[in-house]
């Protein structure tokens, strides 16, 4: 965005130019690019944002597509066409029921504490489960959660975002109809809670801990 | 046998295989509450239509059963199994209105919203896997370019660091310890300025020697220096065109004199 | 196109289609993909090669390229864009003691040679140090000085001004004003008299001189 205040001495490129730079820099990555960067590693003057919108223009429906993700912008090749590319097929971890459960919980219940994860499950979940998510980089650490004892939230990363296809956490297939169904609720048990009533302290201590262990 | 009696036998025995799968599979189960939502399904109705008071006699029904098999239940299956014990008799007494706390409905709704939570999550998790995928169905750029990191430092400074660096250099002037005398030393710029101003009245050729400054022929430090600076100044003048030099024979007198302006 | 020794069952996609495919594969291939190797790819009674003449035409003076190297094909960058690929960062860092010094006494000074600049601070002053001045552009050369052998001498910019803050060099505070300023420190730095040895032979009526000569 080419400021007001911008005294430089060359005009910014034309957009035709400014297009081809997003091309040749998104083209260069694996990784998706924020509108940031971009902006910080083309001419002064530049317009990132309006560029991405016509290269995303140019290349709707072809075999590769730019995508949004987050704020931040790649190119992936069309869904369609995956069944040429058998060669290039990443093997991913085979994920088990729990850690693929607990995943869908962090990314439609975002920001979720363990406990809230546990609630939902019935069963306490194993450290291993959330530290794999983690370590594929899918789930963060989000926020603390105001409430006592200050507990960790989960939340999902960009790399989630770009693994599935979606450009932010509202895109989850399904996302509002759970929503208007209240299941996106966390209804408090009905009096004193049995299910989570002793294992509330631990849990706090083992936020803690895994606090501890990310903020090193 | 009748064919009744035979469809009766199988059929008992088939629920008896189905009932054993299921403690034999117990392991297999994330907690209670997903064995929970496994034995809804028997009752083949929406989860909102669920009789949670049939579904806490299948639990306790299980856990009876996995006792007679003596499968040792983990603690939190017994956890539940209490809690449905005491849910079943609040749903079946009549309630007690000097008793407090929830009623055994409110206990069944919100038991009845955790496995429609829980089943709706495990659903939102298939669709989320059934969704195109990195690395599977659409792919990233194959070939990479390094992003070449390119440093750049800019040096700053504050007008108090440049006065206090001037300062540091005028003090250290001050207390210097030591000022050697330059009292006997004529440098070339004093010398070249002296000339410039006594070259116009000379007419002729003169000697050098006779532009040294009063009383510094006397001192032969000074003499030495003098001339030296003479003599540089002279050829810087006639460099610059401004007078002539010459010197008869080796080690003679070099004179210089003024040169006149061709167009003059 | 449909060679006709092709007994396929199906038809070959149309052209439109196969230039996608291309574009994914070239998109997706971690290395230059032969023809041979799209033949194989794609189905049946595809025809590669010509699906590369048009994406190659499309992608004629974009941002990437398609190129032929041997007999493979891959997208590259556009050679002009290859500035883009690199991340410039910014570190802040405070002016040497020497550069402070010397910034100092052209400010003070200006117009001065190197030679009084190494006779004002005492020690000769290193190529690096004023080359530094000049690149950030806080120092310029300025007239030849008309004393023998020409020197060059060193004034200060306007950048240098507008980044003190001052309208003109003469602004900069004097010896007297810093003294009262409490900007004189009282005692000579460690290791000062070493560095006034035999070279420092410059008394004040020198530098009175030495001013003179500058404000003429």
């Amino acid at each position: 965005m080419a400021k007001p205040d911008n005294d430089s001495l060359f005009e910014a490129p034309p957009m035709a130019e400014q297009e081809r730079m997003v091309e040749a820099i998104l083209f260069a990555t694996a990784d998706p690019v924020s509108v940031t960067e971009l902006t910080g590693r083309m001419p002064h003057g530049c317009d990132p944002a309006e560029a991405l919108v016509h290269v995303r223009k140019r290349y709707a429906g072809r075999g590769v597509h730019l995508i949004k993700i987050g704020d931040a912008w790649a190119f992936r090749t069309a869904g369609d066409l995956g069944f040429l590319m058998q060669k290039e097929t990443v093997e991913t971890r085979k994920l088990s029921r729990a850690a693929i459960e607990t995943l869908a919980i962090v990314a439609y219940h975002q920001p979720v504490t363990r406990a809230e994860i546990e609630e939902i499950r019935g069963v306490s979940v194993s450290r291993g489960t959330v530290d794999q998510l983690i370590e594929m980089e899918w789930v963060r650490i989000g926020r603390r959660r105001m409430t006592p004892g200050r507990p960790v939230t989960f939340v999902v990363t960009q790399e989630f975002l770009d693994h599935f296809g979606l450009e932010n956490a509202r895109d989850l297939p399904g996302l509002k109809e759970l929503r208007s169904a209240g299941l996106l609720e966390n209804r408090p048990p009905p009096g004193a809670s049995q299910l989570t009533g002793p294992d509330d302290t631990e849990d706090d201590d083992d936020d803690d801990d895994q606090v501890e262990m990310f903020e090193e | 046998m009748t064919t009744d009696q035979f469809q009766e036998d199988t059929q008992r025995v088939s629920e008896r295989v189905a009932a054993e799968a299921l403690i034999v599979d117990v392991g297999a189960f994330e907690g209670p509450l997903d064995l929970l939502l496994t034995l809804s399904r028997t009752q083949k109705v929406d989860l909102r239509q669920i009789s949670i008071l049939a579904l806490a006699e299948q639990y306790l029904a299980f856990v009876e059963q996995a006792k007679t098999l003596r499968l040792e239940l983990a603690a939190d299956y017994l956890v539940m199994a209490a809690w449905l014990a005491f849910l079943k008799s609040r749903l079946l007494l009549p309630p007690d209105p000097t008793e407090e706390g929830p009623s055994g409905a409110e206990l069944a709704a919100h038991l009845a919203f955790q496995l429609e939570r829980l089943e709706a999550m495990r659903n939102a998790a298939a669709k989320l896997m059934a969704r195109d995928q990195l690395g599977r169905d659409f792919f990233a750029r194959g070939i990479t370019e390094d992003v070449q990191r390119v440093r750049r430092v800019t040096y700053t400074a504050t007008l108090l660091d440049l006065m206090q660096g001037y300062a540091r250099i005028r003090t250290k002037d001050d207390f210097r310890p030591f000022i050697l005398d330059r009292e006997a030393v004529m440098t070339m710029e004093q010398s070249l300025a002296r000339m410039r101003h006594l070259i116009g009245f000379a007419g002729d050729w003169t000697d050098i020697v006779s532009y040294l400054p009063e009383g510094w022929e006397l001192d032969p430090v000074k003499r030495r220096s003098a001339t030296a600076a003479n003599f540089a100044a002279s050829l810087e003048l006639a460099k610059e065109g401004k007078i002539e030099i010459r010197q008869g024979e080796v080690f003679s007198a070099i004179q210089i004199r003024k040169r006149e302006p061709r167009d003059g």
